[in-house]
């Protein structure tokens, strides 16, 4: 009886998680779409404002996000391969430099996001309410749209230090890396987020 | 066959009749195969069952068939639509004005009443205001229905053809009393028509009021309608004399809104705060809003009330 | 209950010890069929309670004006009404409960792919349960607002939204998780030697079932979040005071809500899939046909959302776009219904329960299916919108159509889940009250709903009211056989005689085992048939 | 069960395909900068599409999975673009 038990509770197939991983990715996908189609639907009708407001924001800060997040994105990827190959000490490191990399995202969000709000730019501010109507629904997606993908990235870091220390206690190792492989797979869904968020929200003018 | 109520009875009821006709014969054939199915075919006549191989041109069939059906059934119905949405230039226009609870008729110079009273033949385009939440502009008789949407331009027309009273609905959920928001279409001949518009009151520009002119100036109007609209701060319609409830200092209290509460709020805005608003957007106007300025604002609320 | 004949011993599902004990075995099972129970027992109530709000509303529009509450109270009433029926009762019910418990078996397998992710999933229904029911007793009363939550109304009303929108939202996340599970199960788990197209007909429902779970959820999701954070922080995305767009929320609302109406039926076909060949001791005619078609159900029915939209003030265009679409979906439906009928020709028919509820499935699927057909005609659509015609349509095919796969379902699969038998006569007699019941109760709403009944309305014209007391009466027929139905199932629970392990002769995979199944459903590699409705 | 059937990718590849989005990301960066008009917009999310091609097939080893999941993740795109053209048709006709 008692093997009955330990064999359903065992039963391990690596393609199902992976397969289970896309599927959450494809959830997640369209998780941001929703959003996608409320930015393009606004956009559309208040061109101009969104314009406007998009020169508010700073490209560079911008731009070295999303150059920081493609870093990660390959440090990660590298990390697998070191586990393939079964180089421990490099797959710590590698994972070690994408949660940095994470940090710094994080970080420079803190300050944009932080300028804004000194402005008195954030949702429920009496400044927001004050804005013309396109400036405003410009930045209550900027804040929802970031703020969901940074939401993200905190979840994707959690997921990585778990990675980590099981690297560490060889629990992933060359024989036994799908925990990994989905870990990164997450962190790739949020670079690809990104990808989009970038240029639509800093850059289309 | 068809009655005559408006112009789009005819498209519609024929859309109607077709496609419960293409059901109920599908409803009746199928119902009546299983029935003789089960009468015929029953395990306790003892025969058993015969395993039939698929027959790929029955299948065809039964694709292509429901598909033309179906096509024209989407026909029909887009053709009794299409009119609907092509009003006349020349059609005579009201204004349907909703609001929680309530339907508001405004006819040409500002000539307001409850019910909706037209002359017959005669084609009319009804453009649908929403003051505050969503509302449904229904007259069953006539086969239109068209939501009413704030800060958007939707409208109905039709040739009302028989005379006499009709329902109108609104069918939108909108809060409590959303059942109590009904109203009639009263249709008349063009003579009592005539007569009856010239009963009815017109309501006087603001444009003219000093105390308007006040209210513009200081922009006030970006924040507060004053027509019972919803915006950022509460209406200024009948906003005089009702009983208010507002928080001050944290403990909700029931007043009722006089002049000197006016002046309070324009000085003092975060004394009070209206509940249901945010406190501190309204800055104060102190100083800027002059003394001799209040009367006029007081009066001015006074005469909307 | 050990079998000293048989060589490897035998447990049921239902006896096996695990790790934990009493209620706790249940509460942290991993074992399919107990999740599967778990989930039917949590639906039956929220199923019994919704039932007896709408039971309410009937008594409430027995007579115009005020019989037995006030306005605002009929507001909150239809509002949880409609929020227990769809997210906690039909959206989950067949996939959940039965699809848990069968599909692992149906495909020869053991479990699904992903058993602890699946106790997870019961634990946040259970969770986004609780919240709904929080969001009636919390201070500001219960939310208002329908359950369709339209924007601006949801945005302005004082009432408990947030809590009721979080709540839906949790409810998502939980048929999100069902539905990857069975995705990766119906991929993975497959015994060896079943390829998908000698699948068995209802685990075809439940992959394409999953698929819309999977894929339209995320947008209701997304916009129930985005409501919240505009009551939270005056955002303004629906609200046209802020500049925001009341239609906006309507297309997102519907891009998820419309094919979640196809999660509802989808399975619901798959059971009568089933049931028909058992019954007519006959190989389902177009097993491919049925197959495609609900994956066609699944795909087109993603893109007809605007149906529910006609007169909100939508261009033109979009208007006839999806008019044609909506046409277009029903086509797949008939397909079925003609397949069904067809298999009964030359069978040999057995009407037990279980299939007298198949049959009335499909005369009440058709009577609501081509009630959908007027409501998708753009021209007539003008006329019944947003009237009782639209409700005596959903009830129809929701309830007649789900609800009565629902209990034929519950009375097919009865046996091997309990192990025991239910009487036939009772299970006969309530099946012909509730289907008594169930036409009186509906058909008169189709007439005054053409008339111009509006919906959600406390307070109606006299001329209505001959009609709604027909429908009232109707009300109290069905529940008299609702209690009978109920009460006949626990007593064979409780007391019926023990059941064979196939009592009607099926021939898929669940009859070739022992009534209850056994904590690993096989005890040997199951042999895998070409063509799972294989009979003589 | 094993791993077997996963593919390792080189670090090289990586790093090739890291040096490309960089130099896609530097060119929208630039790219807006000129007044194109509408043509932007186009410009920059085909550009966008490229990188989220890059990422997908070799950082996500999109490449190297079955045929199946490959088309999986085309149909939630084209669902996905579907759903924005479909809505838009009642926007773009408003
Ligand atoms: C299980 C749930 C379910 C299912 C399966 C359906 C199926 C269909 N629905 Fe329904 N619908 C709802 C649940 C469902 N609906 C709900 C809950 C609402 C209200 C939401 C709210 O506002 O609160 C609603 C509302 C609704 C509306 C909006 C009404 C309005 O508010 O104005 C429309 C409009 O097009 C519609 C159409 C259809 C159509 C065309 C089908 C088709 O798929 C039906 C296909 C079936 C058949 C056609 C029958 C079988 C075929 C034959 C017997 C052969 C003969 C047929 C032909 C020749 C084609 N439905
Ligand atoms: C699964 C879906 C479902 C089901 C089954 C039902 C079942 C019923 N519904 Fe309704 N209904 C909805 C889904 C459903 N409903 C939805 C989505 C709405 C729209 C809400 C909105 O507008 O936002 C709605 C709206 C709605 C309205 C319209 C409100 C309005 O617009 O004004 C009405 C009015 O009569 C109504 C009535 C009923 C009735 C009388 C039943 C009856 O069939 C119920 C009868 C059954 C019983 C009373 C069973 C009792 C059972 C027992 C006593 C035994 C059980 C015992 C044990 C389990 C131990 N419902
Ligand atoms: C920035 C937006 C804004 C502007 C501009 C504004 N108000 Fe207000 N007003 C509000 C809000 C929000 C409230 C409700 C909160 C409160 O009571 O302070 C309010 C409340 C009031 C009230 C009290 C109403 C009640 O129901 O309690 C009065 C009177 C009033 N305003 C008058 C004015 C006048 C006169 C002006 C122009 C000189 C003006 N407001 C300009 C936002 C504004
Ligand atoms: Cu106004 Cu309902
Ligand atoms: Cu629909």
């Amino acid at each position: 009886m008692s093997e009955n038990k330990l064999h359903i509770e065992e039963h391990r197939d690596d393609e199902a998680s992976k397969l289970g991983m896309w599927l959450f990715i494809f959830t997640e996908l369209l998780l941001f779409g929703g959003l996608f189609l409320v930015y393009s639907i606004f956009r559309a009708q208040y061109t101009t404002s969104f314009h406007e407001s998009s020169l508010e924001l700073s490209v560079t800060i911008g731009a070295i996000n999303t150059i920081v997040l493609l870093f990660s994105s390959m440090t990660i990827a590298m990390a697998l391969s070191a586990i393939q190959k079964n180089n421990k000490k490099l797959a710590l490191i590698l994972i070690g430099i994408t949660l940095f990399c994470a940090a710094i995202f994080l970080f420079n969000k803190y300050f944009e996001w932080g300028a804004k709000i000194e402005h008195g730019l954030y949702p429920g501010s009496t400044l927001m309410t004050l804005l013309d109507r396109g400036h405003l629904l410009y930045f209550s997606l900027y804040f929802f749209m970031t703020g969901l993908h940074a939401l993200h990235i905190v979840i994707g870091m959690i997921l990585l230090i778990v990675c980590y220390f099981k690297v560490k206690s060889q629990n992933i190792n060359n024989q036994n890396y799908v925990l990994l492989e989905n870990g990164a797979l997450y962190w790739h869904l949020v670079d690809l987020i990104w990808i989009f968020l970038f240029p639509l929200i800093y850059l289309i003018t | 066959m068809f009655s005559n109520a408006s112009n789009f009875v005819h498209g519609v009821d024929l859309a109607f009749f077709i496609i419960t006709g293409i059901s109920l014969f599908f409803l009746i054939t199928l119902t009546a195969m299983m029935i003789f199915f089960v009468v015929k075919y029953n395990k306790k006549k003892g025969i058993p069952a015969v395993q039939i191989k698929n027959n790929s041109l029955l299948e065809i069939t039964w694709i292509t068939i429901p598909m033309i059906l179906v096509l024209y059934m989407f026909y029909i119905g887009w053709e009794g639509f299409i009119p609907m949405r092509q009003a006349p230039k020349d059609a005579m226009e009201v204004k349907a004005i909703g609001q929680m609870w309530k339907w508001t008729f405004e006819y040409k110079g500002n000539k307001q009443s409850d019910t909706l009273v037209l002359p017959i033949h005669k084609a009319v385009k009804v453009n649908l205001i929403s003051k505050d939440v969503l509302h449904g502009f229904f007259i069953p008789s006539f086969r239109i229905k068209e939501d009413v949407v704030p800060q958007k331009n939707n409208y109905s027309w039709f040739i009302p053809g028989e005379l006499g009273d009709f329902d109108l609905y609104c069918t939108v959920y909108c809060g409590v009393n959303h059942s109590f928001m009904t109203s009639i279409v009263r249709i008349v001949s063009q003579n009592d028509y005539d007569k009856w518009l010239a009963t009815l009151n017109e309501k006087k520009p603001d444009i003219d009021n000093k105390g308007y002119k006040v209210l513009e100036k200081n922009g006030c109007f970006t924040c507060h309608t004053k027509d019972g609209g919803k915006s950022v701060g509460p209406s200024f319609e009948s906003l005089y004399g009702s009983t208010i409830e507002v928080a001050t200092n944290g403990t909700s209290r029931k007043l009722v809104v006089d002049s000197a509460y006016i002046v309070s709020s324009i000085i003092d805005p975060n004394k009070d705060i209206a509940v249901g608003y945010p406190q501190g957007i309204m800055k104060s106007y102190k100083g800027i809003v002059k003394e001799e300025e209040f009367k006029l604002i007081n009066d001015y609320l006074k005469s909307i009330k | 209950m050990s079998n000293g004949t048989s060589k490897i011993e035998y447990v049921s599902y239902l006896e096996h010890q695990g790790k934990y004990e009493g209620i706790f075995s249940w509460i942290f099972a991993t074992d399919h069929k107990r999740i599967g129970l778990l989930y039917m027992y949590a639906i039956i109530t929220f199923f019994f309670i919704g039932a007896i709000l709408g039971l309410l509303m009937k008594i409430e529009l027995i007579a115009p004006g005020e019989t037995i509450m006030k306005p605002q109270v009929y507001n909150g009433v239809f509002t949880l009404h409609g929020i227990l029926m769809i997210f906690m009762v039909v959206i989950p019910g067949l996939s959940a409960v039965f699809g848990n418990f069968f599909l692992p078996i149906l495909i020869g397998a053991k479990d699904v792919s992903f058993p602890k992710l699946n106790r997870f999933s019961w634990w946040i229904f259970i969770a986004g349960s609780i919240m709904a029911v929080a969001s009636q007793l919390m201070k500001d009363g219960p939310p208002d607002t329908g359950w369709t939550f339209y924007a601006p109304y949801s945005t302005s009303t004082g009432t408990n939204v947030i809590m009721a929108t979080a709540a839906a939202f949790v409810l998502g996340f939980s048929s999100i998780l069902t539905g990857l599970n069975f995705i990766v199960t119906i991929h993975q788990m497959r015994a060896p030697g079943m390829k998908f197209f000698n699948m068995p007909l209802f685990p075809w429902a439940l992959y394409a079932t999953a698929w819309i779970q999977l894929l339209a959820t995320p947008i209701i999701g997304i916009t129930l979040l985005m409501l919240i954070g505009e009551r939270l922080f005056a955002i303004g995305f629906f609200d046209p005071t802020l500049g925001g767009d009341p239609l906006l929320f309507q297309h997102l609302f519907w891009i998820y809500s419309h094919p979640a109406v196809y999660v509802m039926i989808l399975p619901a076909m798959g059971v009568i899939t089933e049931i028909i060949p058992t019954f007519c001791q006959k190989q389902i005619y177009g097993y491919k046909a049925i197959a495609i078609s609900s994956l066609a159900i699944a795909g087109v029915g993603f893109l007809v959302w605007g149906h529910h939209m006609y007169t909100s003030g939508m261009s033109e265009n979009a208007r006839w776009f999806f008019s044609l679409l909506t046409f277009i979906v029903a086509v797949p439906s008939a397909i079925k219904v003609f397949n069904w009928i067809s298999t009964m020709y030359k069978g040999s028919i057995d009407v037990k329960p279980p299939f007298l509820y198949a049959l009335s499935f499909i005369f009440l699927f058709i009577i609501g299916g081509t009630t959908g057909l007027l409501l998708g005609s753009v021209a007539t659509n003008v006329q019944v919108h947003d009237t009782s015609f639209v409700v005596a349509h959903f009830h129809y095919i929701v309830f007649g159509g789900m609800g009565f796969a629902f209990f034929a379902a519950i009375h097919y699969w009865f046996p091997k889940m309990y192990g025991k038998m239910y009487d036939y006569k009772r299970a006969n007699i309530a099946w012909g009250i509730i289907f008594l019941g169930f036409n009186l109760l509906y058909f008169p709403q189709f007439i005054i709903g053409i008339e111009g009944m509006p919906r959600r309305y406390f307070d109606y014209p006299i001329q209505f009211q001959t009609s709604q007391i027909i429908s009232s009466i109707g009300g109290f027929i069905l529940v008299s056989g609702l209690i009978l139905m109920v009460f006949n199932l626990i007593q064979g629970a409780r007391k019926g005689k023990l059941a064979p392990a196939n009592p009607w002769n099926g021939s898929t995979l669940e009859w070739q085992i022992p009534s209850p199944p056994s904590l690993e459903n096989f005890d040997e590699e199951p042999v895998i048939k070409k063509n799972p409705y294989y009979y003589k | 069960m094993a791993n077997n059937s996963s593919h390792t990718t080189e670090y090289v590849v990586l790093a090739r395909v890291l040096l490309l989005l960089m130099f896609l990301t530097i060119l929208t960066i630039s790219i807006t900068s000129y007044h194109l008009g509408a043509f932007t917009v186009a410009i920059t999310l085909l550009i966008a599409g490229t990188k989220g091609y890059l990422v997908l097939s070799y950082f996500m080893h999109l490449k190297y999975e079955s045929l199946l999941l490959r088309i999986l993740v085309g149909m939630v795109f084209v669902l996905f673009a579907l759903i924005i053209v479909i809505t838009f048709i009642d926007y773009a006709y408003r």
